[in-house]
């Protein structure tokens, strides 16, 4: 059951009129405009057990994405495609408001949106990873970790996942008497495009992009929009308990395509 | 994906329709006798039924807010509303979908009006079709007025999607499953207020302009419908036009 | 651990008087005769998705089954059976007393009585949905969602779930080549028996059959009761923190039979 | 079912006994250390023990009665009690029984001489047979008194059933699963009252009446092993037979 | 999450110094010396339903231990091995301060290390539970049972878990025609040392043997010791949230090894 | 087991070390933005990160210990972490490893400094080497003193093991998996405490012995190491041998 909370995040109220203020006036309380992006920083390869990974800093945000592949059966309605799995971990190292536990709602969604970002995009060609049609395929997980959270975590561990997802190598599976063989070869994924994700959040009547978790702590409504490498949308979803009008949605949208190239580019690197 | 003809030469769709056409939509109200609002939909082959508990205290106590109601929503399944058997325990999918469902009626309530106490939304789909969270947004906003919970508006909920390269109203579910795109759309008609927006599947910028535009006009269809059971409910269906206006506006105020 | 419990349910002082005068002449709050069954409304065939389904309202007792058709492996010890499986969920909305969450042990309590009652009449001919013996068998879901409770759900979920095995089409099953395949063809269900619950409930000396919840709420004991078609005795639950005379355990057993007869031919009504 | 031969040419039973015979039950009282009352029993191959605490402090304090004592009852199996080996997290059937349980021994304690206390029973089933629910109920009840908990009568416990189209006392395992009809019985000896009765197999009228007068005849028998038990274990074994039922008498007023 | 808790059992201040004067005079609250271990009796075969079961009173602390084993897959990394899985759940019955449910961390921690204990010597020659390589080995559960708890819940349940082993039979299984069928026959568990647990705490500068559940509840610092019948260590775990220095440590080993050679006498005693 | 070459003819080890080798050791204070007190640690292939929230206030407040501080404490390894992907649900090792990991700081802090108060402790393993539970304590041990909690002395750890018969210093993974005994301590160095000890293996009395004192050797070298990047973070790396000393001691006490 999802339920209304208090933010555990309080801001002053003085520093909440500041940074009213300022946005009113084109600005934020850390120098940006309205619509920049913090400093984004990807280091790969930083796991050596896993077949790919990555750990991105958006500002302050910090997440490790790790890719691990095994074999598996496909799932039910997808049966000739290879499986792709997205999950996400708050550690009660990233922030004082985080308890250890299952994952809870917002945690829940995080990892699913950021999910189907790259599912969606159809990033992955899913179709290439199947072993025997219908019954083996290889399954592919990728796991955040997010250890240190200042805000805007969708678009810091969609980064991170498409960061280690670039330059993953696969390893090489084959069949030999009816089971599974490791050949111990290695292989690129099937990239087909890379999905960029871009979350806006509103406050008053201003959309800003890459909102620090201050920021978020005084957000009406949320939205993450994510294009591929043609510039088109692939996801979308909407968060928090305010209202978008039509224009701020299109707005945000554009902002999205525009603002997702620089990123693209830096994430393109990553494949040479 | 979308290599089925969805679509035939004559702009039909598999179950009839034409890329504007909303699915039947029949909603009755008062359907629980323990609840203090309800609310069932039929929205193609979607079979909703909503109740609204409160606004009644919060339990545990430290769960609720000095200045405003808590809202609570759960959208669940039953076991048997879907093609394959569905685990009785709630997925990941169920846990999202209450989460931006109450999201997406939060600004629809006034919430300030009840502080310290809960207002439960359990919405359970007992068959489920393309677009069950869309009903049953549309479905909880009537049983919350139902209940006589005081609203700034309606919440009307509708899809739009893209099946062989077209923009389509009210995605159903092989189009869901077969097209290449989805996006649920809940709307405030009057106040002209976005609440839940999700895509799912590829749009290019016109597109996606497209299909926005097509979404919002099917919540405000499905608004239509809503006022339309709400007004038959609790003032018969013999009102003059004019009166039916009048009455649905002091409402509003 | 089970523990006793306070009812959320409180009934006015002044009214379980009332109502306590009234079972002492026979009578009872809603104009029943102590042993009166509310009336019994089904409707089958409620939920096109399910291979089965009935909707019942006994009084204001509301409750969907839905029934559903897999294959699987059978029960340990029951190798050369199919596998019947009947749930039960008392879903929030049916009550301002329930609360979302796993189980509790009245909800395992009910769906397993209403299971026994079912299983021990041997109403489905379980050796008949066998598709390798020892192996694959037909598994077959009932589930119960209760959607208004008012007293009695034990015979309430009990009807739905005849009805929706009454009404039911099986798919039909095939092994081929060491696999299942849904042939897309259907068969009637191997119904030997029509099955039928009667709950009664001690007040102070009287029993009263077909408890609404505000007589629950002042029971002291409860007994479920079923028979089958040839008027045999085939499962039995006592409940509640209260006893029973044998003379009392005779009557409702009586009652039981007598009662079952009208139920029964109502239920018969569904195959044709 | 039941095409096993369960009774033979003589009328004795898979274990020798005739159909009116109970097994050996043999109660020993006082058998854990740090509980505040205790007591095993062997019933056939059931090997049960059964520990008391309280009546103490209920944790958490809201689950406090104003007017009686909560009691708590917890039926369950050691994993190496069964056949084949039981998980050890409480299966769907040990919560059913922890509830049947309970509500056969409440209507036994003077529950409200204890207000805002709680009475725990755990009941641990090491070695499974035919009728562990009974022989567990027994054994709680010789448990609870021998904690000093005031009672209205003991709790005695067996089961009847039908094998071979015959009614037998006292269901042993082989006779649970091949015979036709199972009926565990609770019952208080001195007040006349039922407070435990299931059934899982098919009875006609008659059978249901003799299966019902046998179970509630073999629970007279186990109360006199009960009786015995604590007469044993308060008194010494060698009273007088008249003053022993003056002593009883005293205890039940 | 592993917290520090405050422990249920309070020690009056007067037993509590009663117990420490004791202490330092080389004596104890029952009489015993330091390093006097309480009276062992081991039943054996108490569960005919086991294939191998144990009763181990250990002054008041008791633990029943029954043997069960059925085939399945080998632990990963270990596939041409059988299994070995040893549980514990100290039950609600054996003390006041235990409340029914999954295991705590301190039962986690007795169960692994008895496991560790008898596992680590090697006690079960496992290479010689193997039916199929890879795949089907023989799967030995020891699941303990602890009945009353009076300190040393270490030592008490591993003698239980032995004593089942060693007095076990276990059922020898065929594979036929690619199935798992039990022979009826039974063999001998190959039994190649038999480990014995010494568990000593520290109070003050005190190291004693065999706590009773009062000492433990005033130590500072815990060790269990385990040898084999070679007398050589096989397994060591330090617990409680106090330390020991370097002579108590190699003090507390000696007097494993010297003790364990008494039990392992009355052990060994069990498979004659 | 150990039939494996873990030892060449010339001393060297399978990563090249001799048997009284660490691992290469590399501790970053100070990590983790939003934390209190924070570190990394790289102990061969470990890749480990600690965070020290507190002293803060405790939830629930019945927790809260009226004399001294709880220690609350994590370990928790991220699915990538280790070979085969981990399920991210705790599995029984991480609670137990969180228990003695918590034991094993617990002696060094000053807990009665902080009454009613709670400091965490979490441990992610972000790459799993042998030898995690070690290098989590050492990296813990400099997270509380970056967050400014008392403590009486830091706590070093490091494993000794048995590879091919010989006794050697800080087990890898390797040798962890095909030696044959694998003994993890933690250590304060400056009270000569033990507070971690445990063995998993075969060793004989004088191994035993050998094995103990290597381990507690390897501690000491830990813990310099963990000097050196207390001093380096908090008064540069060009302090005079003499002053560096000095400052530690007026730490200490």
């Amino acid at each position: 059951m999802s339920l209304s909370k208090k933010s555990p995040i309080v801001i002053e109220q003085l520093r909440k009129r500041q940074m009213f203020d300022l946005i009113t006036n084109g600005k934020r309380l850390d120098g940006r405009n309205l619509e920049d992006i913090r400093d984004l920083e990807i280091e790969i390869d930083i796991i050596k057990k896993a077949d790919g990974s990555a750990k991105v800093r958006l500002g302050n945000s910090e997440v490790i994405a790790g890719v691990k592949v095994e074999t598996g059966a496909p799932f039910e309605g997808l049966e000739n495609k290879g499986a792709l799995i997205v999950t996400a971990e708050v550690l009660p190292i990233a922030s004082p408001y985080i308890e250890p536990g299952p994952p809870d709602e917002e945690t829940i969604e995080l990892a699913r949106v950021v999910d189907r970002g790259i599912r969606e995009s159809q990033m992955i060609d899913l179709d290439k990873l199947v072993l025997i049609p219908g019954k083996t395929v290889y399954v592919i997980f990728v796991d955040c970790s997010i250890i240190n959270a200042d805000g805007n975590l969708f678009d810091a561990t969609s980064y991170a996942v498409v960061a280690a997802l670039l330059s993953s190598k696969l390893p090489i599976f084959e069949i030999r008497d009816e089971k599974v063989v490791d050949t111990g070869k290695k292989q690129e994924p099937p990239i087909t495009t890379i999905p960029v994700s871009i979350t806006s959040i509103r406050i008053g009547n201003n959309i800003i992009v890459d909102p620090t978790v201050e920021e978020e702590a005084c957000m009406e409504s949320r939205i993450t929009i994510t294009t591929n490498s043609n510039n088109e949308y692939t996801a979308i979803q909407k968060g928090s308990t305010g209202y978008f009008t039509l224009e701020q949605i299109k707005f945000a949208a554009q902002t999205a395509r525009v603002k997702a190239e620089t990123l693209r580019t830096k994430l393109k690197e990553l494949i040479k | 994906m979308d290599q089925t003809i969805l679509i035939d030469e004559n702009g039909k769709r598999t179950d009839g329709r034409s890329i504007d056409d909303l699915r039947d939509v029949k909603i009755t109200i008062g359907v629980l006798k323990n609840a203090d609002g309800s609310a069932s939909i039929e929205f193609g082959k979607n079979k909703i039924m909503v109740a609204v508990y409160g606004p009644r205290e919060v339990h545990p106590k430290h769960m609720a807010l000095p200045d405003r109601c808590v809202l609570r929503c759960r959208y669940h399944m039953s076991p048997f509303s879907t093609d394959t058997r569905k685990n009785p325990a709630p997925s990941r999918r169920e846990v999202e979908i209450s989460k931006v469902m109450r999201e997406a009626l939060e600004p629809a309530i006034m919430l300030e009006d009840y502080p310290r106490a809960a207002i439960d939304v359990f919405v359970e789909v007992l068959q489920a079709d393309g677009g069950s969270r869309c009903a049953g947004i549309a479905a909880a906003s009537v049983a919350l007025a139902d209940a006589g919970v005081n609203m700034k508006d309606l919440v009307a909920a509708c899809a739009a999607g893209k099946v062989n390269d077209k923009i389509v109203l009210d995605i159903n579910d092989i189009e869901d499953k077969e097209g290449s795109a989805d996006m649920p759309v809940a709307y405030l008609p009057n106040l002209e207020q976005i609440t839940l927006l999700q895509l799912d599947g590829i749009l290019n910028e016109s597109q996606f302009n497209e299909c926005l535009e097509k979404a919002i006009h099917g919540c405000k269809m499905v608004y239509e419908i809503q006022r339309k059971a709400l007004i038959e409910k609790y003032f018969g269906n013999d009102l003059p036009e004019g009166e039916e206006k009048e009455l649905e506006e002091n409402k509003e105020n």
